[in-house]
């Protein structure tokens, strides 16, 4: 597995600083929601941050990303402001989506986070015609789509991988595989030697990480992504775990995994496994989370202020 | 049935998961398919019935619905009965496929030799904030296929009732389940195993003689209150409760609208395409003469948060289009309708 | 435009091969995307055109549905223009939660940041023979869909017009080809790339004073012949050509019923939630009065071979359903018809 | 690849005389298609027979089978009656299906052929059920289904394979590669190392064999026959060629394939082929032919004299 340094990309304290916005606006959410400021459900990317900061750490600004259900941390990565998607998920006007959306909804254009949409698998075949559009164009980007290990069950996946390698577009597929889909341990909902060697079987080039070492995660994105570029899609799958429940009906550890099994990757988690690595210290990892929870709790505050939207707003982007 | 539980206050998901519970110890040959469907997340409808059946009985599903459906339609043909959930109305598209192609037209191409005793249990209608693509409804949709039952109980008996008579059927069923009634709460006769097999017949649920609400689903819920507030002003609101949506009890529906000779169609599809415009359909050609309003969902995705009421009926617009139905023909287009959309035939 | 095609008889696909080609010529971010399309296999619709524009742009896929639809929506919200080919409706179902679930409530859901510039071609109806799984028709499925616009051209210049305007339209388009049309010719002129994009009205085909056949598709064929029998009886039948269903020309349906007084509404899919209830509640909307029927589907699987004509509407079905229409209210049920399944609300 | 004799199992001549049921039977479909005594369109597998009658012979009367739009040689090589079967392409009332299904809709369960289906990949996860319901009743059965190289760009192929290993059901996939989706070169559309390869990575046995070698196909399904009914579904890959067009609307050599590759393929019809192998004379092989013919002669009479069926039964087999 590659684990190569990442040069030139951001140093470990800034992406410490993001793993670490990212860990305090889910903290923040789920708080709003158990104030019953936030609707609906949400799904916390908590353990989870490496893989988001690792894979955008690599990839180019113009580069685009497709995500899933649980998407606040790959948009948070990716530059959408912690204001308006805070906003977003408080179902405000000042929303990234005008609060229409939601939290498993997110679209910000400007920053090439181009959707993360809530029906498991569903966006996958979106980054095909995303790459398409910019192989057409001439254009070297890539578009990384994000998803779970549940979504390795949907047979758009595997239309999508024989897709994307015999028409050569530039499209990585992040599989983001913290062993369960809600209830369901991947292990028995997954046969054969892996997905790592199913993307293979489609002609992809395929590397497996630890997900919890976000340096291990942007190395293999590297190399990936410029494969990619040249013609050669991949899938890059990154092995974590979700140190919440599935979603707000899930109680925090859920009854389907075991408290060992639970502390035991909680022992592994992103913002930790960096700072040993990269000797940050806990002076300057305490600085960064205070940033963050800075950064976090402004948005929280721009999102209250925020209206919700009218009926001439919500009544928009229907016809015409 | 001398079941300690045999009579008691239940939510909308128990009761399914009674009539479940009944049916598998009545049919060894039921299966459940699903995801999840063993812990009995999210709405706790297959709870415990794991641990009672075993994963044999019960089987956890991948993310594949297209596959778990077919699966589900290759098992009905050959002997095992098969009971699908789909959570969400948004996700049974991936299966439908399976559905339409497949499960509803098999009988048919094969000359009766295939019997596809297989129910979908499918969610439907919004839960509060899920946004557009976990809220939706597809009542004419499902109601136009052929070889398709269409159910749409509306409380927990009725949700127990339909759904022991769609597990005795040797055809398709479709049990749309309305999100919004998962905790409603309800009394529960159990029935026992052997009852009737006929199609289950539209019930008149509160009788009235100055308009009918013709409803299914959390329609009924609406239009029962509606019929409580407008009580007080003096209107007796007539509600039937279709409980099928296909076959429609198009007898039903014309006696309610010959004894009122006013009739709000209510539904939670759009008005362009939707279930209302069958149900006012049969009443114009069933009942001649009668005054019929559409009551269904805006044409709109559905917003996140609770914007979603703007799309669906409400109590209040059920009692708002009420009104106007009682109003003088020509009168002026009477109080504003906010949730949903509304439109009458002035006959 | 002084091309020497500029007018000419060609066949309904011929005449989609021409818009196709015109807006290819005239916007190069168009891509089509199907299934053995570089040899137009099977209808001719795509024939030359991979010659003509290369491999880039008339891309031959994979049996892959799902996933053709999926990279076809991404294309389109990112500046490629995507026009994706479905055969058969079966084969839609396949496709459907791209379609629905994503390129239809993307601009909604993303707060018009995104647009999705799709334009769907799928065949609809029966064919001649090919049985219940390649015959079928989802006009009011699609119509109910908000976030769609739905085309449903009667011959090969309305083809080439409409396909036209949905290859200017922002928003996902599905183009609902009626199979039995393929082969039959007209006059087509090709107009400049550059036609205004408001959506198009519903037209008039042929004025009558007696009854008025509300349709769309092949029904327009039907309903033009029907006319033509009954003027031999000295009925005029006036024919209102739908073109869209969503958005639903509702002035059009009202103006037509308003001056005839009789208005047969007719589709290809069932009565119970068929596109028919939706036309006939608008005519009971918005004309008051008129006497309505709906003339649809029979409730059946297609089955394989001449049989199928049961199923379907025909000249002498939309005859005899207008002579229903114009006898006297209490009369008996009048001629029997034998095409499809017919309702009359004899108001 | 296992080519193993089939001991036991129908002798040379057997397979011969099923193999040339079948030639003669498309033949007489075709004739019966040119002269608008049939409607719709059907799809002919001459060139294939080796495939349909190689599997069903290692399978058991006791084993299911489902196919797809190319069915009628896997009809005929399970049983279903030729009478009845040319009945149901005549769209007749002693068809097997009452004359409402057809050429691309056959179904007879009495001799387990339980159905071809007309839409790509569609039937595949049937067989999931068909073996679950083997399994719960404790059956020995395997349920073998029939798809082509395009029915390999589906992705419910690989959500049925994975649902297959975990479940550990008795199916037998078998992919009929006869090179070409309508006019479309599988080559062109299918990404990787091949199918063969796919099904391994979601954890089946697979196999790949000449599909004109009808003993050869015979020894590799007992192979995986075997295998399937302790637990282990299989995928059999046979390589194979169709000598007409797609159907109907395609010309009897398209021109989508090159006259030498046509003819390249012709020289190895499985009939010839089998012949060959296991020294069946010039008569004999005759003398089945003949009796091929008149047995399918027998077929377009028993068709011809049925009635097509009436109203009262088209209207039945929708509701009670
Ligand atoms: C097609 C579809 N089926 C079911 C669901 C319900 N659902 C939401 S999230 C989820 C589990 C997804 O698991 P995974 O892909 O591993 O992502 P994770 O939640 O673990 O991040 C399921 C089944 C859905 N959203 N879409
Ligand atoms: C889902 C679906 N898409 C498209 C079609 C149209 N179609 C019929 S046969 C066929 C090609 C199938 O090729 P293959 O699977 O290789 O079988 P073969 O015809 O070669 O035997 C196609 C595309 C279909 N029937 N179903
Ligand atoms: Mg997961
Ligand atoms: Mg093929």
């Amino acid at each position: 597995m590659n684990a190569a340094p990442i040069g030139g990309a951001p140093t470990p304290a800034e992406l410490y600083a993001r793993m670490a916005l990212i860990r305090d606006f889910e903290r923040a959410a789920y708080r709003a929601y158990e104030r019953n400021e936030l609707q609906g459900t949400i799904h916390a990317s908590i353990g989870q941050e490496g893989v988001a900061v690792g894979v955008v750490a690599a990839l180019r600004a113009a580069d685009k990303l497709l995500s899933h259900h649980r998407g606040h941390g790959h948009a948070l990565a990716k530059g959408v402001d912690p204001s308006r998607l805070m906003a977003e998920l408080f179902g405000r006007v000042d929303g990234v989506c005008g609060g229409k959306g939601g939290s498993m909804h997110i679209t910000d254009v400007g920053c090439g986070f181009l959707g993360s949409l809530a029906v498991v698998g569903s966006s996958i075949p979106l980054a095909l015609g995303v790459a398409l559009s910019a192989q057409r164009a001439g254009e070297e980007t890539v578009c990384a789509v994000f998803f779970g290990d549940g979504g390795v069950g949907q047979g758009v996946l595997y239309e999508s991988m024989n897709l994307a390698a015999i028409w050569r577009l530039p499209v990585l597929f992040v599989c983001e595989n913290n062993a369960y889909a809600i209830t369901t341990p991947a292990a028995h909902t997954t046969a054969g030697p892996g997905i790592e060697e199913r993307a293979r079987a489609f002609g992809l080039a395929a590397l497996r990480v630890d997900g919890q070492d976000v340096e291990q995660v942007a190395g293999a994105t590297r190399t990936l992504a410029a494969q990619a570029r040249a013609g050669q899609p991949g899938l890059l799958e990154c092995l974590t775990y979700r140190f919440l429940g599935h979603s707000r009906s899930d109680p925090p550890h859920g009854r389907y995994r075991s408290r060992e099994e639970v502390e035991r990757w909680q022992g592994r988690d992103p913002l930790a496994v960096l700072a040993a690595q990269a000797e940050l210290s806990a002076e300057a990892c305490a600085q960064l989370e205070a940033a963050a929870q800075a950064r976090v709790q402004e948005a929280v505050e721009f999102a209250r202020a925020s209206p919700r939207p009218d009926l001439h707003v919500l009544a928009q982007d229907v016809w015409g | 049935m001398s079941d300690p539980e045999a009579q008691l206050q239940v939510t909308y998901a128990e009761a399914i998961r009674c009539a479940l519970q009944d049916a598998m110890d009545a049919d060894p040959a039921i299966v459940l398919l699903g995801q999840d469907i063993a812990a009995g997340f999210p709405f706790g409808a297959t709870r415990e019935l794991a641990a009672r059946y075993g994963a044999e009985r019960v089987r956890d599903t991948p993310i594949s619905e297209a596959a778990s459906m077919g699966c589900a339609v290759g098992a009905a043909m050959t002997g095992t009965r098969t009971v699908v959930e789909v959570d969400f109305a948004g996700f049974l598209l991936l299966g439908l496929d399976q559905l339409v192609n497949n499960a509803a037209k098999l009988r048919y191409m094969s000359g009766g030799q295939l019997r596809v005793p297989l129910l979908v249990r499918v969610g439907q209608g919004p839960l509060g904030a899920f946004a557009a693509q976990h809220s939706q409804s597809q009542h004419a949709w499902l109601a136009s296929v052929p070889g398709l039952a269409l159910c749409a109980p509306s409380d927990p008996q009725d949700a127990y009732e339909l759904l022991r008579w769609g597990l005795r059927r040797q055809d398709p069923v479709v049990f749309a389940e309305d999100m919004r009634l998962y905790r409603a709460r309800g009394e529960l006769v159990r029935e026992p195993a052997d009852s009737a097999a006929e199609i289950p017949r539209a019930r008149v649920v509160r009788p009235g003689r100055d308009a009918s609400a013709v409803c299914f689903g959390f329609g009924r819920t609406l239009a029962l209150a509606a019929a409580q507030a407008l009580a007080g002003e003096g209107v007796e609101l007539e509600v039937l409760d279709l409980r099928l949506l296909a076959p429609l009890d198009g007898e039903a529906i014309a006696r309610s609208a010959r004894h009122t000779g006013r009739v709000l169609c209510l539904g939670d599809d759009p008005l362009l395409g939707g279930i209302t415009a069958t149900l006012a359909a049969t009443v114009h050609e069933q009942a001649p003469g009668a005054r019929v309003g559409r009551l269904g969902a805006r044409h709109w995705p559905t917003p996140f948060g609770s914007a979603e009421a703007y799309v669906y009926p409400s109590a209040e617009s059920v009692a708002s289009a009420v009104r106007r139905l009682l109003g003088a023909p020509g009168e002026g287009a009477g109080e504003e309708i906010v949730n949903g959309e509304f439109r009458m035939a002035a006959s």
